[in-house]
This record gives C-alpha cells, sequence and structure tokens, in this order.
C-alpha cells in the first residue's frame, strides 16, 4: 500500500521534473549562441555558402518563431516523440537507446569497480585508522580527487595496452574491453568516497550501541561490517546514486577516450554540432534516469533505515 | 480548572505483523488506550506501571511530540494541538528517560544548561551564569563540571544535568520520564527536596514517573497506575483497599514483601 | 549458408588476393551512409564509391566513372560514361541511373547546386550524359570530383541510409554507427580488383587514442596523428609516419572593420611580425610550409611571389606611434591593445595565436587572448581584432568556390568585411574563364591582390600526418583527403 | 602501556597541512621572487625540454618554464577555487539544512529542482552559461557553481535528515530554539567535519573543471598560468614530455593533500574513537 | 587452610584523564576482590567512579582515559597491559558487562533478532531453529511475554525498560563466567526488577556466575547480594 503511494508520487515528481528540465533546456539552448545549420554544413573546414545555410535552416524548422518551436517541442516531448537528429535524419529515440546498452554496460562496471574501492578501501581505513593502511588509503583518495580522469586513462592505456599489451585500446567487445574503462571511471571517485565512509564511520564510534557491542565480546571488525557500515553508508549511497546516474548518462571523457560507442560520446558530438533534437532528447532522456536513479535511492533509505518508515 | 487535562487519548503506532514485509500496510495496535486525566496546579502526580505500559509515550503526548491518534490534551483549557510548540514548551517540559541521547555530543554543560536561559529569557544576560550556577546546584551538579562535555560524565551526572535543563525554563509542569533512576539514594532524596521546594515556591505541577515505590509514596500526592496502555488505578493512599485491579495489587505486595524481606534480614 | 561457402570458394579461385583484415583508425564517424547527404565525405573515404572525375597526384581532374567529357559551349558539356560499371546490388551503370543519382543530390544537398549550377541534365544515350549549366561555370569538372555527387543507385536509398549500392571497389559490410565500418571487396568491380578482402575503419575520434591504438597494433594505419607525438612515432621500427601536404591553410583574420586594422599599414606591420618559419618548426615540429597565399603551393596556381616585407619598427614610425617606457607603441596617448580570437578545436592554432602574441607584444604590441567554444558565431557578434582560423581552401582543387565565399564582398561568409572591387571583378572572371592556364594565371592574381590588401595573413599550410605499420602496403596519403582508400592497399 | 593510546593523539597532521598551505600562500604571495622565469616568456627553440639546471621542473609545448607556470598559477588557481568552494558551501548549506530539516513539501520541491539541475549535463550548462555571459574569470566561477551546488545539497542534506532524528534535537527544540538556531548551532557543528573532508577531496576535482571550462574556452585564457590548465594543455604530450603533466599534477596533489589533513584534525578534539 | 584465590582482584587502580599534557586522575586506590560464584553489589555515590571501573575491567575505557596504576587480575592475570586480541577474547568468553548507558545501547536500524543472533552466534555456530529456540528463551525469562514480537522490532519501538531487557537478555545469552551489570534495572518497574534479578539469582548458583551488581536500588541490592563494597569519591572499601 505505501509503496503504491510512494510510487505514485515519485512518479508525479518523475513528470515535474521532466517538463522543467525540457523548458529550461529548450530556452537554454536556444539562448546559446550558434547555428545548428552553420555548424553542420562547415564540418572538415570547408567553406560554405549563406544560400546553403538558409535552405538547411528552413529544412530543420529553426526558421518558425521560437514559441511554435516551444510548443511544437512540448507536444512531441510527452507523446515520445522526440524528433529526428539533425545530423542523422533517425529518430532520436532509437538513437538515444541504441548507444543506451553500450553505456549500461560500462556505468554497471564503473559502479562495481567504484563499489569496490568505497567499501574495501573505506572499510580497511576505518579498520586500521592511523595505520598504514589508512595513510596508503588517504593518499589514494586525495590522488583520486585531484588526478585528472583523462591522465589516468592515458596512463593505463599506455601501460597496460601499449606497453604490455594486457587489455585493448579502445573500443567495445568482451570483457577485456571493459577493464581499462572501468576502472578510470571508478578508481577515482570511488576512492574519494572511500575517505567519506571511513570518516563516518569513525563518527559512528561514537554511539553508545558501539561500545554497547564491544561489551559483548563482539569483535571491532565485526562492528563496523554490520552495525557500523550500514549507518555510515546512508550519504555514500545518495552519492553513489547520483555518480550512477551521471554514467548512466554517459561519461563523455570516459567514453570518447575509449571510444566507447554510448551516450556520453554521442552527447558530445550532438553537442558540438548543436543538434538540438538530441540535445534535448539526451536531456529527457538524463532526468528521467536521474530521477529513477534517485527513486531507487530513496527505496534503499527507506529498507535501511527503519526510522523513516513511519 | 485544572491546569492540564488529558481527555480520552489515544495513541496508535503501526504493528509489525508475524511475516512482516516493510511495504505491506502494517498493522495498529494502541500503545496508549483512551487515557483520560487532570493536573492541578502545584500537584504532583505519580505515574507506576509495568515496563512497555506507555508511560513515556503518554510523555511524549502530553508534550505534543508525537501526534495523539485520537482525543485532547488541553493545556489551561486550551489545545495543545492549536499552540505553537514553543508555547507548549515554555509551559511544559520533559525530562526524557534516556539522558545520553538527549545531550548534543559537542555541548558542554555550560552552554546546555545556558541554553533555555538564552532562548526563554533573553533579557537577564548578567545573571544568566549565576543562575546556570543556582540551577547545578540546585539538580546536585558539581561546579567543576561546568566545561565538561557529556561523553565525560557519569551516568547519574547525564541526568542531572537533563533535570537542570528543564528547570531552568520555570515551566508549569515538568514531566520526569524515570529521570531520577541512576543518581544515588542521598544525591536522590536531596533533589526531590528541591523539588519539593520549587514546587512550593513556584507552583509548579510534577507529573513523576518513576518505579520506585518509596519515592512515590514520599512524593507524590496522587498515583496512576498503568497497564497495558491504560491506567487502571488512581488512588491518593498506599491501600490495598483503594487498588481495584490485580496489577496494581501485585505491584504493591511486591513492593511490601521486599520490604518485609530486607527488615527480616537485618 | 550456401552464400557464405560460395564466397569463400570465390576468394579462394583469387589466390594472389589477402584475405587479412586491413584495419584502420579514421577521426571523424559518419552518422549514417547517405552518399549525397552531409556524410558524402565519409562515404568517400571509406574506398566504396566514386565520382564522375578523380584528381589526380596533381590535383588535375582525370576520368573516373565518366571516361569522357568535352563542352560544347560556354553553358553545355557532354560526359560519356565508363561501360561494364556495376553498382553493389548488380545493377549496370548507365546515363540513366547516373542522371537519377546526380538529381538526388541536388534534390537533398544545397552544396551540390552551389558546385554544379545546373539547369538541366539530359540522358543522350544509354552511355551519354548532357549537362547544362545556369551560367558558365568553368569549375564543373573538378567539381564533380566533390563526393557530394557521388554516383549511387538511387532506388537503393529510399528509406536504408547504411548499407547504399554505389560503385567502388569495396562495398559496406557492416556498419556500427560510432564503432566501425566494415568494408569488404566487391567482386564485380569494373576497374581493378581489391587486394585485400576486407577492411575495417575504426571510428576514433581521441587523437591520443588512435596513436595508443596504432602503437599496440590494434589497428594498422591511423589517420591524424597528433604531430607532438612523432618522435614516438619515429623511434618505433613498426611504424612509419607518412606526410603529404594538405589543402588546408592556417590563417590570422584581421578585422577591417577594427578601428586599428582599418589601416593596411597596420596589417603589414602586424604581418611582418609573424615568426612563421618558427611556426613551422616548432609548433608544426616541421610538418608543413610557411604559407603565403590562401592556395597550397602544390597547387598548380599556388606559388606566389613573396612580397619583400619591411620591418615594423619603419612601419610603426611612419604612422606616427612611438614606443613607451614601457616599450609599447603609443600615439596620443593611447597604447595598441588588441584582441586575439582563437578556439579550442584546433589546438595548435590555440598555441600558435600564444606565440604570435607573445612575438607582437616583444615588438611592442599587446595582445589579449580569447579563446571562444564557436569562432564562427564569435567571429559574427563579437568584438575582435584578430582571430586564428583555419580553411580547406581547395577541396576539389579549384579555387573558384572557396574565392566566392570568403572574398566577394556580398559574401555573407566574408569573415574579414574584405571589400575589393578589383577582387570582386576577378572573382566574376574567373567563373566565367574555363580555360586551365587562364584559370591559374587569374587565380595567381588574385592571391597577389590579396597580398597587397592582406584582409588575411597566411601562416602555414599543414601537412596531413599518417601513420602506418610497416606491413602495409601502399597506403599512401593523399592531398585530397577522400581517396585514402584504395584497391592497391595491402598487408604483408 | 598506556602510552599507546595517547600517541594516537598528538595533532600533528594539522600543522604539516597548515605549513603545507602556508607554504603554497606564500609561494604564490613572493611569486615575482620566486619564480626563476618569467612564466609567460615563450622560447620556442627550447620547447618541451626535460628538467634540468636552468627550467628545474622542464617546459612546456612553447618552451616556457614550467615551474615558474605553477608558482604565479598558485595566485589564479588556489585563488579561484577557494572562492568556488566558499560559493558552494554558501549556497548548498543553507539549502541543504532548509530542505533536510523541514522534509514534506518544501523539501520535495527543492529536491525536484536539483534533480532537474543535476539532469541537465555539465557540457550542456556550462556552455549555455558561457554563451549566455560570456567568458570571464567570474562567470568560470559562477559555471562551476552551478556546475557543483546540486550535488552538494544532496549530500548534506542526508547527513541533516540523519542527524535531525537524533533525541538532542528534539530536546533543543523543547528549550526553546528557534528552527534556524536548531540549524545553526546543533546540527551544523555535527555534519561540519565530514562535509569539509568532502570539500577538501573535492578541491581536486574543481581544479580539474576549471581545467575543463578553459578547454571549453571558459574563464581563464590561454597565457593565464593556471593549474588545470597546464594539465589540459600537457594531456597531448604525455608520451614525449611526461614532466609537462607530472609537475603541475603532484602541485594539486600536494595542495589537496594540505587541505585534507587540516579538514581531518578540525573537529578531532570532540570526537571520541573506540 | 585452603586458600582460595579471588576470581576477579582489583588493586589500587588509578584510572586518569589524560588533558593538556598532564593525567588527572578520576579514580584512585581502588581496591576489591571477587570469589567465584559470589554476587557482588558495588554502591556509591553517584560519579565516584563505578562505571569507570566496570570499564576499566573489560577494557572498555574510552578515549584520552587510560589506566595509570594499579593492576586488575583476573584469574591471576593482571589484564591491564592486554592487547586488543586478548581483550576481545575477554569480553567474549570471560567477563560481560552491560553498560550503563544501555537505553540507548541497540544499533537502531537493525531489528532485535539480527542483533541477538550475531551475539550468540560469535561463540558457536547454531541452526537456525536453536537459535530462535535460545531467543525465545532468554527473552521469556527477561519478562517477554511475546518474544516473537520483540524480536521483529526496531530498538525504537521498544519501550526503554524493554530495550534493557533486551540488553540484558543479549548478555546472559553470552554464558560468561562474570557479568558486571552496571544500573541494570534502572527503567524497569518493581514487578520485572524482581524478575530479572531473580534471574541473575539463580544463575548465580546454577552456573555458578559470578556477579558485579553496580546499583544504587538499596532495596534490591540487600535483597540480592551476597555482599556489598561501598565505593567513596576516590576509593573503596570493601
Ligand atoms: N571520558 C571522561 N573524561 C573525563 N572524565 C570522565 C570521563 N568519564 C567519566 N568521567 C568522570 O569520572 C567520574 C566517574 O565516572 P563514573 O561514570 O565511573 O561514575 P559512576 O560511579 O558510574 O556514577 P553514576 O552512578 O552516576 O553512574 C565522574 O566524575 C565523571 O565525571
Ligand atoms: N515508535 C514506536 N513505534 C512502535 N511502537 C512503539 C513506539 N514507541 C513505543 N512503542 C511501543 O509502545 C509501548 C509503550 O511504550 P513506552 O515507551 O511508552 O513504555 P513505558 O511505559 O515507558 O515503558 P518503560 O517503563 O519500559 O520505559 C511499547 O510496547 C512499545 O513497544
Ligand atoms: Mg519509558
Ligand atoms: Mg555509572
Ligand atoms: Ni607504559
Amino acid at each position: 500500500m505505501r509503496l503504491i503511494y510512494f510510487l505514485g508520487d515519485r512518479f508525479l515528481q518523475l513528470i515535474i521534473v521532466v517538463f522543467t528540465v525540457s523548458t529550461l533546456t529548450f530556452l537554454l539552448l536556444r539562448l546559446t549562441p550558434g547555428d545548428p545549420a552553420y555548424i553542420l554544413l562547415h564540418a572538415n573546414d570547408m567553406p560554405v555558402s549563406e544560400t546553403a545555410i538558409d535552405a538547411l535552416r528552413e529544412d530543420l524548422g529553426l526558421t518558425a518563431p521560437l514559441w511554435v518551436q516551444y510548443g511544437q517541442w512540448l507536444m512531441n516531448v510527452f507523446t515520445w516523440q522526440w524528433g529526428d537528429s539533425y545530423v542523422s535524419n533517425e529518430p532520436v529515440i532509437t538513437e538515444l537507446l541504441s548507444r543506451f546498452p553500450a553505456t549500461v554496460e560500462l556505468a554497471a562496471a564503473g559502479l562495481l569497480v567504484m563499489l569496490a574501492v568505497t567499501v574495501g578501501l573505506g572499510v580497511l581505513t576505518a579498520v586500521f585508522s592511523n595505520g598504514w593502511i589508512d595513510r596508503t588509503g588517504r593518499v589514494l583518495a586525495i590522488i583520486g580527487a585531484a588526478v585528472p580522469s583523462f591522465w589516468l586513462a592515458l596512463l593505463m592505456i599506455y601501460f597496460f595496452s601499449v606497453k604490455q599489451g594486457w587489455f585493448p585500446t579502445m573500443g567495445r567487445g568482451e570483457w577485456e574491453h571493459l577493464v581499462l574503462p572501468s576502472l578510470t571511471l571508478g578508481l577515482g571517485i570511488g576512492a574519494v568516497y572511500a575517505r567519506v565512509l571511513r570518516k563516518n564511520m569513525l563518527e559512528m564510534f561514537n554511539q553508545n550501541f558501539v561500545k554497547a557491542s564491544m561489551a559483548r565480546g563482539l569483535s571491532k571488525s565485526h562492528i563496523l561490517m554490520f552495525q557500523v557500515f550500514k549507518h555510515a553508508s546512508m550519504p555514500i549511497v545518495t552519492m553513489l546514486g547520483t555518480n550512477f546516474a551521471f554514467m548512466l548518462g554517459g561519461s563523455i571523457i570516459v567514453e570518447t577516450i575509449f571510444n566507447w560507442p554510448g551516450l556520453g560520446s554521442y552527447i558530445i558530438e550532438a553537442i558540438n554540432a548543436r543538434d538540438y533534437p538530441v540535445i534535448q532528447g539526451y536531456v529527457i532522456f538524463a532526468s528521467i534516469l536521474f530521477v529513477s536513479i534517485h527513486i531507487l535511492v530513496d527505496l534503499i533509505f527507506f529498507i535501511i533505515d527503519p526510522r523513516l518508515r513511519t | 480548572m485544572s491546569l492540564l487535562e488529558l481527555v480520552q487519548v489515544t495513541k496508535e503506532f503501526p504493528f509489525r505483523p508475524r511475516k512482516h514485509l516493510w511495504w505491506k500496510k502494517a498493522g495498529r495496535f494502541q500503545a496508549v488506550k483512551q487515557v483520560s486525566l487532570q493536573l492541578n496546579q502545584g500537584e504532583c502526580l505519580g505515574v507506576v506501571g509495568e515496563s512497555g505500559s506507555g508511560k513515556s509515550t503518554l510523555a511524549k503526548l502530553i508534550m505534543n511530540l508525537v501526534p495523539v491518534t485520537k482525543g485532547d490534551i488541553l493545556l489551561n483549557g486550551c489545545s495543545i494541538r492549536q499552540m505553537k510548540d514553543l508555547e507548549v514548551f515554555k509551559r511544559m517540559q520533559l525530562v526524557l528517560q534516556d539522558s545520553h541521547s538527549a545531550l548534543h555530543p559537542k555541548m558542554s554543560v555550560r552552554e546546555i544548561i545556558q541554553e533555555p536561559l538564552l532562548n526563554f529569557f533573553p533579557g537577564e544576560n548578567i545573571k544568566r551564569e549565576a543562575t546556570c550556577l543556582q540551577l547545578m546546584e540546585m539538580a546536585g551538579i558539581d561546579k567543576n563540571l561546568l566545561d565538561r562535555r557529556p561523553y565525560q560524565l557519569s551516568g547519574g551526572q547525564k541526568q542531572r544535568v537533563c533535570i537542570a535543563r528543564a528547570l531552568a525554563v520555570k515551566p508549569d509542569v515538568i514531566i520526569f520520564d524515570e529521570s531520577i533512576a541512576s543518581i544515588d539514594q542521598e544525591a536522590q532524596q536531596s533533589i526531590l527536596n528541591r523539588l519539593k521546594y520549587i514546587q512550593a515556591q513556584e507552583n509548579v505541577a510534577y507529573l513523576f514517573i518513576t518505579h520506585d515505590i518509596e519515592t512515590l509514596k514520599e512524593f507524590c500526592q496522587r498515583v496512576a497506575v498503568m497497564y497495558e496502555g491504560e491506567i487502571i488505578d488512581i488512588f491518593e493512599e498506599w491501600k490495598i483497599s483503594q487498588l481495584t485491579h490485580p496489577y496494581s495489587r501485585l505491584l504493591l505486595e511486591t513492593s511490601e514483601e521486599t520490604e518485609i524481606k530486607i527488615a527480616q534480614e537485618s | 549458408n550456401d552464400s557464405v561457402s560460395e564466397e569463400k570458394n570465390g576468394s579462394n579461385e583469387k589466390a594472389a588476393t589477402n584475405d587479412e583484415r586491413f584495419t584502420v583508425a579514421f577521426t571523424w564517424s559518419p552518422a549514417n551512409l547517405d552518399p549525397h547527404g552531409r556524410e558524402s565525405w565519409e562515404v568517400m573515404r571509406a574506398g566504396i564509391a566514386e565520382t564522375l572525375v578523380r584528381l589526380d597526384e596533381n590535383l588535375e581532374p582525370s576520368p573516373w566513372l565518366a571516361k569522357d567529357w568535352e563542352q560544347e559551349d560556354e553553358n553545355t558539356w557532354i560526359f560519356e560514361l565508363q561501360e561494364n560499371v556495376t553498382f553493389h546490388n548488380g545493377k549496370k551503370m548507365n546515363a540513366e541511373n547516373v542522371k537519377a543519382s546526380l538529381e538526388r543530390s541536388l534534390d537533398i544537398n544545397q552544396k551540390t547546386v552551389d558546385l554544379l549550377q545546373l539547369e538541366t541534365i539530359e540522358v543522350v544515350d544509354d552511355n551519354t550524359l548532357k549537362m547544362v549549366t545556369k551560367e558558365p561555370n568553368a569549375a564543373l569538372i573538378p567539381h564533380l570530383a566533390d563526393p557530394s555527387t557521388i554516383i549511387a543507385d538511387v532506388s537503393t536509398m529510399k528509406d536504408d541510409t547504411t548499407s547504399p549500392s554505389l560503385t567502388g571497389a569495396f562495398q559496406v559490410k557492416e556498419f556500427h554507427q560510432d564503432e566501425s565500418l566494415i568494408v569488404e571487396r566487391f567482386d564485380e568491380y569494373w576497374g581493378k580488383q581489391a587486394l585485400l578482402s576486407e577492411i575495417e575503419i575504426r571510428f576514433i575520434s581521441e587523437g591520443e587514442t588512435r596513436l595508443m591504438a596504432l602503437q599496440s597494433g590494434e589497428v594498422h594505419a591511423a589517420t591524424d596523428i597528433p604531430i607532438d607525438n612523432l618522435p614516438v612515432l619515429e623511434n618505433d621500427d613498426d611504424i612509419e609516419v607518412l606526410t603529404t601536404p594538405s589543402l588546408r591553410t592556417h590563417m590570422m583574420l584581421y578585422n577591417l572593420k577594427s578601428p586599428f586594422f582599418k589601416d593596411l599599414s597596420h596589417r603589414k606591420a602586424v604581418n611582418a611580425s609573424i615568426p612563421k618559419e618558427d611556426i613551422v618548426q616548432s609548433v608544426m615540429m616541421g610538418k608543413g610550409t610557411a604559407a603565403n597565399s590562401p592556395f597550397a603551393d602544390v597547387l598548380p596556381f599556388g606559388e606566389v611571389a613573396e612580397e619583400e616585407t619591411q620591418s615594423i619598427e619603419e612601419i610603426m614610425k611612419k604612422s606616427d606611434w612611438n614606443k613607451n617606457e614601457s616599450g609599447l607603441w603609443e600615439k596620443e596617448g593611447e597604447t595598441v591593445e588588441l584582441t586575439m580570437l582563437t578556439f579550442p578545436q584546433r589546438p595548435e592554432l590555440t598555441v600558435m595565436g600564444e606565440i604570435i602574441q607573445n612575438e607582437l607584444l616583444d615588438q611592442g604590441i599587446s595582445v589579449h587572448l580569447r579563446q571562444v567554444e564557436n569562432i564562427d558565431e564569435a567571429l559574427s557578434s563579437e568584438k575582435w581584432d584578430i582571430a586564428m582560423y583555419s580553411m580547406l581552401t581547395t577541396h576539389t582543387g579549384d579555387p573558384q568556390y572557396f574565392q566566392n565565399i570568403f572574398y566577394h564582398s556580398s559574401s555573407s561568409s566574408n569573415v574579414s568585411s574584405y571589400e575589393s572591387e578589383d577582387m570582386d571583378r576577378m572573382i566574376e572572371e574567373i567563373n566565367r574563364t574555363t580555360d586551365v592556364d587562364k584559370r591559374n594565371e587569374l587565380a595567381v592574381r588574385m592571391q597577389e591582390q590579396l597580398n597587397e590588401d592582406l584582409p588575411q595573413s597566411f601562416i602555414v599550410y599543414p601537412d596531413t600526418v599518417f601513420a602506418a605499420r610497416s606491413e602495409v602496403k601502399e597506403f599512401t596519403p593523399h592531398p585530397i583527403e577522400y581517396y585514402y582508400i584504395h584497391p592497391l592497399i595491402d598487408l604483408e | 602501556m598506556f602510552h599507546r593510546k595517547i600517541s594516537e593523539l598528538k595533532g600533528s597532521s594539522l600543522w604539516l597541512g597548515a605549513l603545507g598551505i602556508l607554504f603554497i600562500l606564500l609561494t604564490g604571495l613572493f611569486a615575482p621572487w620566486i619564480a626563476p622565469h618569467d612564466p609567460l616568456a615563450v622560447d620556442t627553440s627550447n620547447r618541451l625540454s626535460s628538467p634540468g639546471l636552468t627550467y628545474p621542473f622542464g617546459t612546456d609545448h612553447l618552451g616556457r618554464c614550467v615551474l615558474s607556470r605553477i608558482i604565479y598559477g598558485i595566485r589564479v588557481t588556489v585563488i579561484s577555487a577557494f572562492c568556488i568552494l566558499l560559493i558552494t558551501a554558501a549556497i548548498s548549506i543553507p539549502i541543504a539544512l532548509i530542505s533536510g530539516y523541514i522534509r514534506g513539501n518544501t523539501d520535495h520541491i527543492i529536491m525536484r529542482m536539483i534533480d532537474g539541475m543535476l539532469a541537465i549535463p555539465d557540457f550542456v550548462l556550462t556552455i549555455a552559461i558561457v554563451g549566455m555571459l560570456g567568458p570571464s574569470f567570474i562567470n568560470m566561477i559562477i559555471a562551476i557553481v552551478m556546475v557543483r551546488w546540486a550535488d552538494y545539497v544532496r549530500f548534506i542534506r542526508s547527513l541533516v535528515i540523519k542527524e535531525r532524528q537524533e533525541d538532542y534535537i528534539l530536546y533543543a527544540r523543547m528549550t526553546g530554539n528557534s528552527h534556524i538556531r536548531i540549524l545553526s548551532r546543533y546540527i551544523l557543528p555535527q555534519i561540519l567535519s565530514r562535509v569539509l573532508v568532502f570539500a577538501a577531496l573535492d578541491l581536486g576535482r574543481i581544479v580539474l573543471l576549471i581545467a575543463g571550462l578553459s578547454f571549453l574556452g571558459v574563464g581563464v585564457q590561454p597565457p593565464t598560468p593556471e593549474w588545470g590548465v597546464m594539465l589540459q594543455d600537457a594531456t597531448g604530450y604525455f608520451q614525449v614530455a611526461p614532466h609537462v603533466m607530472i609537475f603541475p599534477g603532484m602541485v594539486v596533489v600536494m595542495f589537496v593533500l594540505a587541505c585534507q589533513l587540516i579538514s581531518d584534525r578540525f573537529n578531532e578534539p570532540v570526537m571520541k574513537e573506540g | 587452610m585452603f586458600h582460595l584465590h579471588p576470581l576477579l582482584q582489583v588493586d589500587q587502580l588509578e584510572i586518569s584523564h589524560y588533558k593538556d599534557g598532564e593525567f588527572q586522575p578520576l579514580v584512585r586506590d581502588v581496591s576489591f576482590q571477587i570469589q567465584a560464584g559470589e554476587m557482588v553489589a558495588l554502591t556509591g555515590p553517584s560519579g565516584c567512579g563505578k562505571s569507570l571501573t566496570a570499564q576499566a575491567i573489560v577494557g572498555l575505557l574510552g578515549k584520552r582515559l587510560d589506566v595509570t596504576g594499579g593492576k586488575i587480575m583476573y584469574q591471576q592475570q593482571n589484564v591491564v597491559p592486554f592487547n586488543d586480541r586478548q581483550w576481545k577474547r575477554l569480553r567474549r568468553h570471560e567477563i560481560a558487562l552491560l553498560i550503563q548507558d544501555s537505553l540507548n545501547g541497540l544499533n537502531p536500524i537493525r531489528t532485535i533478532k539480527k542483533q541477538m543472533a550475531e551475539t550468540i552466534c560469535q561463540k558457536r555456530k547454531w541452526n537456525r531453529k536453536d537459535i530462535l529456540l535460545r531467543l525465545h528463551t532468554f527473552l521469556h525469562e527477561v519478562g517477554f511475554s511475546d518474544p516473537a514480537h520483540i524480536l521483529r522490532t526496531y530498538p525504537f519501538e521498544l519501550s526503554g525498560g524493554m530495550r534493557q531487557r533486551v540488553l540484558l537478555a543479549m548478555m546472559l545469552s553470552l554464558e560468561p563466567k562474570v557479568i558486571i551489570a552496571d544500573e541494570p534495572t534502572t527503567s524497569l518497574d518493581i514487578i520485572n526488577r524482581e524478575k530479572v534479578l531473580s534471574l541473575i539469582k539463580k544463575l548465580q548458583y546454577d552456573y555458578s556466575l559470578t556477579v558485579l551488581l553496580i546499583s544504587h536500588d538499596q532495596k534490591s541490592v540487600r535483597k540480592y547480594a551476597d555482599r556489598i563494597l561501598e565505593m567513596r569519591i576516590e576509593g573503596v572499601t570493601s
């Protein structure tokens, strides 16, 4: 019963988010300089003539007044017709969906790495707080936060693919292809969250129930894993959720460097080409993903913390 | 008219069915069942009852910390549901059972006790430090604990800080929920004496939730016995004849038995 | 099943051919394979398509699907088509489907209309086609080498643009958008059979990734290698670096509307201080040539006499500027402060910008550099004095189209706001002139005019840089970017 | 035997962190005296030269001294990173406190706004901001704040929700505190240390975001020495001249490390570990 | 005569607080002995150091607190210099401590069942049915009439006394040799208090359990304890 109510409520919110986001994107895109017709024709640094631009603009429906375009756009959003890409003339929705599996694959692997690093490193550093493991963990976290992912990616390709030949440098295929991109995605952020998790866990030690558990003879690691961890991971769950949603939306840098045929590399092309229908469709797609992930996060909260249920 | 009046107050909590699935609609069970009570100005009403009989829940209901399911609570004839919560808190104070989690871990004793002074009596800046010390003395807290933080205090000391904090507000009603349980007998006695004194001076009413029959006998004008969410007995004297419910009789008998046994031993 | 085994048998018969798959990394990834749409370049680049006319090594038009052609009068051209040409779907090519193909392109692509300026196309007989232009279009022949005029079997392209039927030596096997295009040998090719049975084109946009894919051996060859990494490749014995002049020109635009650059002498002063040779050596690592005109030296009309330059001191002094104590030029109490625009898509331009900025500061002119996301937009809407820019000036080996668009006073793409009656006249003249020598002469004259008026400073003609593993044979770069893949490529 | 526990409490890392930051700031302040070369001096004959005596950290793709650029970069990078952090905190902490504390409809509305905000990809957002406001240092800060704040709100809010359930918050209300005072005096100090840990680590990411934006042409303009931009520029040469990337990278790591050391010890005295 | 070694012996114990680089003693000169099988009550004014002594015995002093003098002998062995592993063993198999602020001694987001199960499972593996059975018996013994319901709930759904009893049941389920109960019955009504204390008494006889009961409740102390230790500020007499 309560679940149905909860989901119904969230669905309503989803619609509101999609509406605002689509409006916002529409405005942002139209107010930003850049003429898609010009950009489309200017590819390869070819000179272009005015007549060609005008013809294309007419073709793309960019000559209509802004509010007409907006009305049209809104209509389309909610009838699930997100228009055709300017570049490929294919329906945006099929284009997005065709790239989505690749991104999901990468995001899932990235999340796995992220989780492993966050939980593994976070718990380890908390258990051995102030020891050498902790210090290494801190250095890793800082490197993770401060080293740009493009650099990490290039280094890994260089050492593991070019020098050692262990993994392919790019592209999508068997599991080997996933290793380097998912490491790039997960390591840095995972290390940062590991730090936050450690802090949370150690603060939990102030709680009386930890002392009571110690007095019952439970080992410190047991307490950390089963009592403190769940508590401390709650803020992390939100962040992991946000990040997972980001990754599901495509990680632009990682996807371009590894030539991963997912949403990220697609959208950056679309942005460069001012492919309005694609950008708009993507933003709506992303917002739906986002809200869905956060509904999931809320559900997880709901399960973790019984106090929130009443 | 009585100061505080409870009219058929009922509180329901969701009840977990046997094989509970958390998204299923939970069953309900009544933690407080149609309780009616009156508390007069300057009176001390004791509440005893079995563990889990709804005493703490009742206290929270009175303070409007949890919403009542049915019934109404009137303070000076005015429903507390219509009042702003700060107004309620100005008139009534509650000292919770669990003193450990009732204190902010990063605030010192001084800050904790001065907090209500600062909020409710913002004008009296100069007197604050003095009032604070006075309150501490009243609750029997050593002066050199002033700058300690809660985790540096013993159980009894924490409870006394909670009491001092409640006294600071100078309310009309104070509800003590098991608030002197971890304090040693001597100190208990001195605190009770102080409370009596304050009661006489300022006409405060107390709602005293405790398990200690001795205290009840000595300190309270009236005693209510709670059992499974209901008030089964309200009496003024501790006599078997006055008690109607078997549980209250049992309660009295047990306590007397203990006393007899101790008397025999010594 | 049957068809698979047949295919195998087929390739077994030709023992001379190579069964290996050649993999090459390209930069751009096509959204579809419509030969007449905006992706025609990519289609052409994949070696699956052909046009009527081809540009040879000297960038002069030579026959391809058209065996021969002649001009009947000012506006009319007769083309004789190649016989025995089959489309990938097995259909024979004839004048009828060539006409249909061209008409489709004219229909959906405004660029084709601009390039060809056709009035009508008529089928004379099965192998003969007559084209009539609206106005005299001297560049019609080279323009027919433009990829947008690819000859395709129109009937196969009604709704599916992923496997068009074309005439090239290779045909589409698989197309994975954003990932790869796999083409296989077309056995009924009218010309010389391709040596390789299969070529896989990977689309890798990131330069660094392309390079490392090549280093690790995942691809046999890669185009557009980031120049700065060349030393790494040159040390690698397995990899060969290949270069060829491109038809691109990196230049610096002056805003002729800006108060400072209205004055020709100021343009000359700034032009004089550009260290072109230095840029070629340092930024381009020697992979390029210093430029002095919009058109590369490889073109028949590319060589232009060098103007002798005066020193910046002389020029500035002449127009009453004086150096102040901080070493900057000053006139009536005001120093020169210029705004230079660059854009991130071609990072080497920003580097050049920074070098020029530094040099100008040494010479007493201070420049603020600003990177803008979209350079073309900024050029038309913002205040600027100079801007770094790059143009493919002769993509069909002919100057006419570029001149019309970039220098004609009525063109909207005339970004420097250059207006010169002489220039306009010459442009109109070249549009009419069909004689090759005369055209070249005119083009040179126009460039001389440009060097006098200096609406831009031309900095460098960059080389196209490729790299291939040593087992690759005959993968030679061509100045024209879309002739990369041809039947003769082989693997050892 | 009791030295065992006591020794853990030594706050030496705090001093190390403070010294680090001080060192960095002083170096930035006295950049003109410390830097061995002009950070803008282009020397094309000396491109990508390895570290040596004249150029301790080598030179970049334009032959500029990497060390000098790093030193001058402190002025730009550190200041902007701190600015961004402050503004982000100033925006996100109140919002998160309110939304996590009040819950109900206010929370719903704020959270939906944030979802919407986060759902728009950074690239679209930044390009739009640049497009509308024009590129400048200030607008770069605005753009990054716009990209980051929602993330902070989400994180802080979840901390607030957890804190709000404690008994002492109930008491705080009972002793007459206004909601605002409860937020500022009871909840904020409890969550601050965790926010600080997060923020200190985030400094690294902010430096990298500046780089990303500069790549897009917003904010810091090319010749200006800035760490992020240096990192970004250096990617093209990582095989030929790794030092161009390593040194700025190390400086960023050091900077984050110093901040981290300080933030780690920020609330230690009242922290009791088991 | 037959000489009996005390099971637990605290000798001149001093516990100090480390502050501003020096140690300030909080508890000094605490000495007492407990023989095996005894039930000893420790009383004294509030703040005299009873809880600290109890915590010191099982090695659970908080940060900045340390034993700075004296000995704690358990079975002839000084436990003060123990390391973490030895402490864990001691707490798990020998001495169980029921801490004073036990009302929030349960993890708020885990069910009672989980928390109790993990406690009894750490000593040895039981199968699921046995676990449930044992949990039910223990809960029943501390005065719950519907153990199954209690097992399903989360701590915040229980009343104070209920939580205290749950913790007590947990302690008993450990079957230690020594139980130190720090104010175990503060939130219990008399009837349940009687029940709980007589249960402890019964266990004392049945399993020759040794009990150190810290309490203010003179009546129950006098009724159940074999011996009463009076602790004063900074010291103890037995
Ligand atoms: N972590 C600490 N830091 C400093 N002083 C402390 C700390 N813990 C306790 N104390 C002080 O040590 C003294 C003894 O505390 P303890 O908790 O042992 O008292 P107790 O005898 O258990 O009292 P009660 O009966 O009130 O529980 C008290 O005065 C208390 O203030
Ligand atoms: N938040 C809650 N959700 C569900 N049930 C609850 C909740 N709070 C209390 N209860 C139940 O309500 C009943 C009464 O609890 P309450 O805390 O009022 O008891 P009490 O009389 O104070 O007992 P004690 O003397 O042991 O503290 C108990 O059965 C308890 O389990
Ligand atoms: Mg209670
Ligand atoms: Mg105590
Ligand atoms: Ni020692």
